[in-house]
């Protein structure tokens, strides 16, 4: 796929900060998910996975945080070659993983929660600082600093969550379906959390049903079908598609009724 | 009752329920933290108790210091149990495969101590085992102080260890979502094999101090396992402060019970307590956490 | 395993099931010595009917589903000629049920509580000189023959929830309160208990002059030891079965002096067969014999006069004739001549030992005394 | 396999089952016949609550017992009819087991084991320590149903009591296993507040299956009494016995019929194998750990799926992703959207502005 | 009289309904009106209380007080397999399946059964597993009928649930989110389908974040804040109401 074009503002041909390489990945005895799956995330760019349910995205991301072995391919991040590795040595390199789904834990405060998430650092005052910029950015963090996060209304979780990963800074960051559950206006902040983030330097791998919002955001978008990347291309090129629109996007609002 | 045996009973109640309480610790951190039902804890306590013993027998030097072996050595077991086997099993059944793992863990402790040492119950035989001082009017034997002691300091040091490290921090955090949790940089499967093991080395101190003033046989532990699945679950699973004044209470509950109603019936009340506390309070009388959703 | 007879028809075969392990283990493996005993015995002077005579022995964990299956194995699978009864009344019962069902001769060694005499069997023997309930007899004549004003005037009675602990305890207990003696503490508690300070603290708070302990082993040493604990000091202090056991003063430590308890059974008795008894047993495992181990040679004994006297030793038609014999006649043992009545009593009395000079003795009945009974009981 | 391979083998294993006293070559092996059998009932029993609804209890012993003490007095006290006692009992145990139920189904999953483990802790305290009732230590006799019987007939004819009992059982699994009710039941097991939202009344659900768990055990235990003729405290009401019941039913599979008969077969000639052979040790105890040990970790849905498992492995890979693109699959939607029209016309007719009224 | 059999009759009500946890009142004496025959759509922010609201009606909670009525008849406190019974059908934000079962099994434990007859009827009847099929193909699903549930992604988890509810055949059908997570592309489906439903005369009530998917189906947008409901009417007016702008669409 192209690696090198598009928004003028990013030079070109820079090291992708993460690359899957003809990945063939799977679940147990049952059939590959993956097969045969490339992707590249070059730095200051936001990559969207778009495609059906069951698709494999959400399969895409666990392999590249290494919560699932690939069977076949390569996983590298900034350069070396990290296949095989477990989450804790790929969060070492500098990735970051946001699960799908409610992945707080529920029988913790969310202040415990949010701590957690600056886990692997050492430096109070940078995590005092963090604390503060997450709590500004989600008030209902800071609300509910002592409550149990597993009490939270479903949206609410998400943010905490969401606020969690925004704890430390990765070079890599991978992002399943961040929108989901949120209400339209904490929506706007996430994504303009993922352009803050592309802005400072960080490869964002997105994955939405949300596609026409995240595709607005994303530079990059591969649409995924079948475990493998089916086309790719600059995220305005895929929105503009009318065929894709119509299988993977929804179609037009109101156009099915 | 009169006076004196009324506070004499209270004496034995607070000592028993010291005794109570560090065996019970272990359980409500595997149990309330980990949600492994661990039905071998009890069974470790009298390993634990029975290397005490062999130790004393042929070194002749005070069973305490055993602990300088059994309590590594628990650690290690404990970490490689749940390193080996615990992981083996499923999520989604846990819960309950777990009661079974342990059941059969339980199993082999005890046929194993049958094999090496007999069925024949045994003591440890100190010099000091009848020794006692007053207090009040009542008396305190030295031996039953002694576990006491152990069994305040090693709550207080396993309380620190949860509410006050990161280690407690990262041990729930991997129980509650193991993937979120590896996805913080915790290393998961290190961290709740070293909670197992910390779990077991109490049970190896719960059992050195059993061993100074308690007869053991292999099947002895059965008899440990309800009181203190009782004393976990109206303490608040998980929760090592409710499971100290959990024991406390049962354990002067049933020293006074005892007098009025002899040991038979007296030995009901965790029972009782057990099944009031489901009834009314499934969180346990003094926090923790929700004792009937798992 | 192996089938032991392996078709060799010169082995007179017994089988036995004994709690080696469990609840029962100690006293068990004391039964098990004394047949061994037994059997070399019989060997060395010919065996039985002139046939070797070999022990098949299963272990019943202490468990009457396991015992029922070892009989049950025992006479229809290793289709032994003869059996011997296990320990414990426990599991007296619904073994001698078994044997009864199969038409075997069943003497045993252990089943003294008067329920197993109750029960209607009619093939059922107790090897040993009393019943549970006559255990302490020759002691409460001591007591009640002591003038008012030095007797013990208050008993406390702690009993575990056990046939025979319980019969020995309150035969004496019985009797004490019949002739005028106070009951002020009467405490049972069930086999598994393993903490005993409130028992100890109850018996402690009455101050009762004397306490009677219907004990197996280990409850008795917990309870010393608690009742040590709390200082209290009575003028008597009986427990049945543990004190006699060779772990027993090992246990206690050098706190036994004056500690009282009954036994069917001294190695200095002077009957003909027991001086052999002892030297062999001394030779085989190097400790004098204890009461398990002679109730267990005298139910060999008691087995062997009627096969010899009767002349035949298999299943079937031998059996009936076995327990025909017996009913009608005088056994020579080890514990003296013994006889028996219609559901199989023993009609004999128990001697009273107590650790004199750290030494258990017999002191009482005053003919067969071997020191001095101790009372008041020095402090423990 | 061909239709005809499983009635076949049925029949088999019914004559096999019938003719087994005929078969043996001692008494001895009939009365571990017997016990095998006794097992089979009590871990079948068990499996109406563990397999079903998944509330693993390792306190089944309190039912068992009761049955077994609730026989005995009542032959006892009011000398009834043996077997009108044992059908009393069990109908008893089924009444004490309402209140029961429904304080224990209060809580769930891990409670649930505590709570069933302290129920035979304290029917174990209570049968010794109400002696006047129970007999408390002396143990209880239950007197033979049938009078002067040679040994091995007695075990003859319990066993095929047992096997009938066993019969019912398996009849009453079966019909559930396939019905709504066992529907419903197996729902609680995976998600029982979801079960409930889907309008399954799981309190009643479960309290039903437990009662039925209840009381086929106590009816096991009654005949056991009849059977065997001592009770002990200690024994009736012992946590191993209900540790046996969940072993042997886990180990056949509790999701299918036969799993648990099967599991009691296995395990209960092992049990009684191992006492027999190992019985001088406490080895016996080691291998029943190693049996849990290894089904618990490597077989936990039971020998019969873990054969089933194994079979497939030699046939083709499971797929579970989508043979054809989302292309394809529009195609094929439009088409049958096509045929459908008139239809789904009339539905989306409607207006959907939703402009038509305000509330 | 025939002006009330007119107008389309009042299904589900809440009248000032409440419940708090600790501090936070998550439903405020909220008195809502939901007519049958309706797709009715229930927005709000987060933690507005949409979901507790749902818990209430449902019995999965009970409220603190006020009461539910469900075509005038009072519901509240009862347990949710009664409610569930009397013809309300809900999902979960949080999806919930049974994921050890298959995905043709997760159907047919839905089928509501009454009566000792039907109690033991067989659960696999023709009937059933032919109406299961085909809403397994109508959510997209059809391919994996006999896959485990535990082993399919999370938007089919969410598309498995919803084809569950319809199962049961519920009159009134309450789904919490059921966009969260779909592919667009079956979003359209889903709405068409939840179209057909309630020309068949099913009512809806559905809480959702994906306002093209709220304003394209609902004939009827309550929006929630803070627990009590502060707009309704039709989507197109409820679009523009300023608080709702306000608390809801940050614009
Ligand atoms: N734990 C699992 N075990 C077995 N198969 C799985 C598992 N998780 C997912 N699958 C299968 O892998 C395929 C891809 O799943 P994945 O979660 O990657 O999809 P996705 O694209 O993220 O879908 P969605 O948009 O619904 O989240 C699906 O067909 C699913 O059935
Ligand atoms: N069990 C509970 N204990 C304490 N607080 C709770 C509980 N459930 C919900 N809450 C609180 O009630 C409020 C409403 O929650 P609810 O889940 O109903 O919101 P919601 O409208 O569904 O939000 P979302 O759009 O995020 O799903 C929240 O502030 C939440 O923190
Ligand atoms: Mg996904
Ligand atoms: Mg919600």
């Amino acid at each position: 796929m192209a690696s090198e074009e598009k928004d003028g503002t990013t030079r070109p041909a820079e090291r992708p900060l993460l690359v899957l390489d003809d990945v063939y990945a799977g679940y147990g005895r049952a059939a590959m998910v993956l097969r045969g799956l490339s992707v590249k995330v070059p730095p200051r760019t936001v990559v969207c996975l778009v495609g059906p349910n069951g698709a494999g995205k959400s399969t895409v991301l666990k392999v590249a945080s290494g919560l699932l072995r690939p069977r076949e391919g390569r996983v590298v991040v900034d350069g070396s070659d990290v296949t095989g590795q477990g989450p804790q040595q790929m969060l070492r390199s500098g990735l970051a993983h946001v699960l799908q789904g409610h992945s707080v834990f529920r029988e913790m405060t969310v202040e415990e929660n949010v701590l957690l998430g600056a886990y692997t650092l050492r430096d109070r005052a940078r995590i005092a600082e963090r604390v503060a910029f997450v709590q500004e950015l989600f008030p209902i963090v800071g609300e509910r600093w002592k409550q149990l996060a597993g009490l939270l209304s479903g949206g609410q979780q998400k943010q905490v969550e969401f606020a969690r990963s925004l704890m430390i800074d990765p070079k890599v960051v991978l992002l399943d379906e961040p929108s989901m559950g949120l209400d339209p206006k904490t929506t706007a902040t996430v994504f303009q959390q993922i352009t803050r983030m592309r802005d400072a330097g960080t490869a964002v791998l997105l994955v939405e049903q949300n596609a026409r919002r995240a595709l607005e955001t994303a530079d990059l978008g591969c649409v995924l079908d079948l475990g493998r990347v089916h086309i790719s291309g600059p995220a305005a090129e895929l929105l503009a598609d009318q065929r894709l629109s119509e299988l993977y996007l929804g179609g037009r609002p109101r156009s099915t009724a | 009752m009169d006076g004196t045996l009324l506070f004499q009973s209270l004496v034995l109640g607070v000592l028993l329920g010291g005794l109570y309480a560090i065996l019970a610790a272990g359980l409500t951190l595997y149990f309330g933290v980990m949600r492994v039902v661990m039905i071998a804890h009890a069974a470790f306590v009298i390993l634990a108790a029975y290397l005490a013993w062999w130790f004393h027998r042929e070194t002749g030097l005070d069973p305490l210091f055993s602990m300088v072996l059994t309590v590594p050595l628990f650690f290690v077991i404990g970490v490689l149990i749940q390193r080996v086997l615990i992981t083996r099993l499923r999520p989604a059944t846990l819960t309950m495969m777990s009661v079974l793992l342990t059941f059969a863990i339980a199993l082999l402790i005890e046929g194993l101590l049958g094999l090496f040492w007999s069925g024949t119950q045994r003591r440890v035989q100190l010099s000091y085992s009848g020794d006692n001082f007053e207090f009040f009017g009542a008396r305190i034997a030295v031996v039953k102080l002694i576990a006491f002691g152990l069994a305040v300091l090693s709550l207080a040091l396993l309380f620190l260890l949860m509410k006050k490290t990161r280690f407690g921090l990262a041990l729930r955090a991997t129980i509650q979502h193991r993937e979120a949790a590896q996805l913080v940089g915790i290393r998961t499967d290190w961290v709740a094999g070293i909670g197992f093991g910390i779990g077991l080395a109490t049970a190896a101190i719960g059992g050195t101090a059993l061993s100074l003033d308690a007869t053991i046989y292999p099947s002895l532990h059965w008899s440990w396992i309800g009181p203190l699945m009782a004393i976990i679950v109206v303490g608040g699973l998980g929760s090592i402060p409710g499971t100290a004044i959990a024991a406390l209470v049962l354990g002067v509950g049933q020293s006074l019970l005892q007098v009025e109603l002899g040991t038979t019936w007296a030995q009901t009340l965790f029972y009782v307590a057990l099944f009031l506390t489901l009834m009314l309070r499934p969180q346990g009388f003094f926090g923790g956490r929700l004792a009937q959703r798992f | 395993s192996g089938d032991p007879r392996g078709g060799d028809e010169d082995v007179v075969l017994i089988g036995v099931s004994l709690p080696l392990t469990g609840d029962f283990s100690e006293p068990g493996k004391g039964v098990q010595r004394g047949y061994e005993a037994w059997v070399e015995s019989v060997n060395r002077d010919g065996g039985l009917l002139g046939r070797r005579v070999e022990l098949k022995i299963l272990d019943d964990q202490s468990a009457a589903d396991r015992v029922v299956q070892d009989y049950e194995a025992l006479i229809a699978l290793h289709e032994v000629d003869l059996v011997f009864g296990p320990f414990s009344t426990r599991l007296v019962i619904p073994s001698a049920r078994v044997a009864e069902e199969y038409g075997m001769l069943f003497v045993e060694p252990a089943g003294a509580a008067n329920e197993v005499f109750e029960q209607g069997f009619e093939n059922l023997f107790y090897a040993a000189p009393a019943i549970a309930n006559d255990h302490y007899d020759h002691l409460a004549d001591h007591i009640l023959s002591l003038p008012e004003d030095e007797r013990p005037q208050t008993v406390a009675v702690a009993s575990m929830d056990d046939p025979f602990a319980q019969a020995t305890a309150y035969g004496l207990r019985d009797r004490l309160r019949e002739g005028g003696l106070e009951i002020v503490v009467d405490e049972e508690y069930p086999p598994n208990t393993t903490d005993f300070s409130s028992i100890a603290a109850k018996i402690n708070a009455s101050g009762a002059d004397m306490v009677v302990g219907g004990t197996q082993y280990q409850d008795a040493v917990n309870i010393i030891v608690q009742l040590q604990q709390l200082d209290y000091q009575p003028k008597l202090a009986a427990f049945s079965t543990a004190p006699t056991n060779p772990e027993f003063s090992a246990a206690i430590g050098s706190r036994t002096e004056g500690i009282v308890s009954p036994t069917g059974y001294t190695p200095d008795a002077p009957f003909p067969s027991n001086v052999e008894f002892v030297e062999l047993y001394q030779e085989m495992f190097g400790t004098p014999p204890a009461e398990d181990e002679a109730n267990a040679f005298t139910t060999g004994q008691v087995v062997a006069a009627a096969v010899e006297a009767v002349g035949c030793a298999e299943q079937g038609e031998c059996q009936e004739r076995l327990v025909d014999w017996l009913h009608e006649n005088e056994v020579e043992t080890i514990v003296g001549p013994l006889s028996w009545d219609g559901q199989g009593r023993p009609e004999g009395a128990h001697l009273i030992q107590q650790y004199v000079d750290g030494e258990i003795r017999i002191v009482l009945p005053g003919e067969t005394r071997e020191a001095e009974f101790l009372y008041p009981k020095p402090e423990w | 396999m061909p239709g005809w391979v499983r009635p076949a083998a049925l029949a088999v294993g019914v004559a096999l089952v019938l003719l087994f006293p005929e078969l043996v070559p001692n008494a001895y092996v009939l009365s571990a016949g017997v016990i095998v059998a006794s097992y089979a009932c009590t871990a079948t029993a068990w499996s109406f609550m563990g397999g079903f609804t998944g509330y693993v209890s390792l306190g089944h012993a309190a039912f068992f017992g009761m049955g077994a003490y609730g026989t005995g007095i009542l032959i006892r006290d009011l000398s009834l009819q043996p077997f009108l006692a044992w059908l009393l009992s069990g109908l008893i145990v089924l009444v004490i087991t309402i209140p029961v139920g429904i304080a224990a189904l209060r809580v769930r999953g891990a409670s649930f084991v505590i709570v069933s483990i302290s129920f035979v802790l304290i029917l174990l305290l209570v049968s010794q320590a109400w002696e006047a009732f129970t007999g408390g230590a002396n143990g209880l006799n239950v007197p033979r149903p049938f009078a002067d019987l040679y040994r091995p007939d007695h075990h003859r004819i319990f066993f095929y009591l047992f096997v009938a009992l066993l019969a019912v059982m398996l009849l009453t699994w079966w019909v559930i296993d396939r019905s709504r009710f066992g529907a419903g039941l197996k729902a609680v097991r995976e998600d029982e507040d979801k079960a409930e939202a889907l309008g399954v009344p799981t309190r009643d659900y479960k309290l039903a299956a437990y009662l039925i768990s209840a009381t086929f055990t106590a009816l096991a235990g009654g005949m056991y009494a009849l059977w065997f003729g001592d009770l002990d405290p200690i024994f009736q009401f012992s946590i191993l016995l209900g540790a046996y019941m969940v072993l042997m039913a886990l180990l056949g599979g509790v999701r299918h019929l036969f799993g648990p008969l099967v599991g009691a077969v296995v395990v209960g000639s092992a049990l009684e194998y191992f006492k027999l052979e190992f019985g001088d040790t406490q080895l016996h105890l080691v291998f029943t750990a190693i049996l849990l040990g290894i089904v618990v970790l490597f077989m936990p849905d039971g020998v019969i799926p873990a054969a089933g498992a194994l079979l497939r492995r030699f046939g083709p890979q499971d797929t579970s992703i989508r043979e054809i693109t989302a292309e394809e699959l529009l195609e094929r939607n439009r088409a049958a959207a096509e045929r459908e029209g008139a239809a789904a016309g009339r539905g989306g007719g409607k207006p959907s502005d939703g402009s038509g009224e305000t509330p | 009289m025939s002006e009330a059999a007119k107008k389309p009759a009042t299904g589900l009500e809440t009248v000032r309904l409440t419940k708090s946890f600790g501090g936070v009142r998550a439903v405020d004496e909220a008195t809502v009106a939901f007519r049958d025959g309706r797709i009715n759509a229930l927005i709000g922010p987060n933690g507005s209380g949409k979901t507790t609201f749902f818990n209430c009606v449902t019995g999965m909670i009970k409220p603190d007080s006020g009461s539910v009525l469900l075509r005038g008849k009072e519901i509240t406190g009862r347990p949710p397999h009664r409610i569930a019974r009397g013809g309300i059908g809900r999902s979960f934000q949080l999806c919930r399946i049974f994921p050890r079962m298959t995905l043709l099994e997760n159907l047919l434990v839905a089928v509501r059964a009454t009566g000792l007859r039907q109690l033991l009827a067989p659960a696999r009847e023709a009937e059933a597993i032919e109406r299961a099929r085909g809403l397994l193909v109508r959510v997209g699903l059809d391919h994996l009928e006999n896959a485990e549930a535990g082993a399919i992604s999370y938007g089919q988890q969410k598309l498995l649930e919803l084809a569950g509810v319809l199962m049961s055949d519920p009159d009134t059908i309450m789904l919490d989110e059921p966009a969260g997570g779909v592919n667009p592309s079956l979003i359209g489906r889903i709405g068409s389908l939840v179209r057909e439903l309630n020309a068949e005369g099913k009512t809806f009530l559905i809480v959702e974040h994906n306002m093209e998917m709220v304003m394209s189906l609902s004939d009827h947008v309550v929006v929630f804040d803070r627990g009590r409901p502060i707009a309704e009417g039709p989507p197109s007016v409820v679009q523009e109401d300023p608080r709702v702008l306000e608390a809801y669409l940050g614009v």
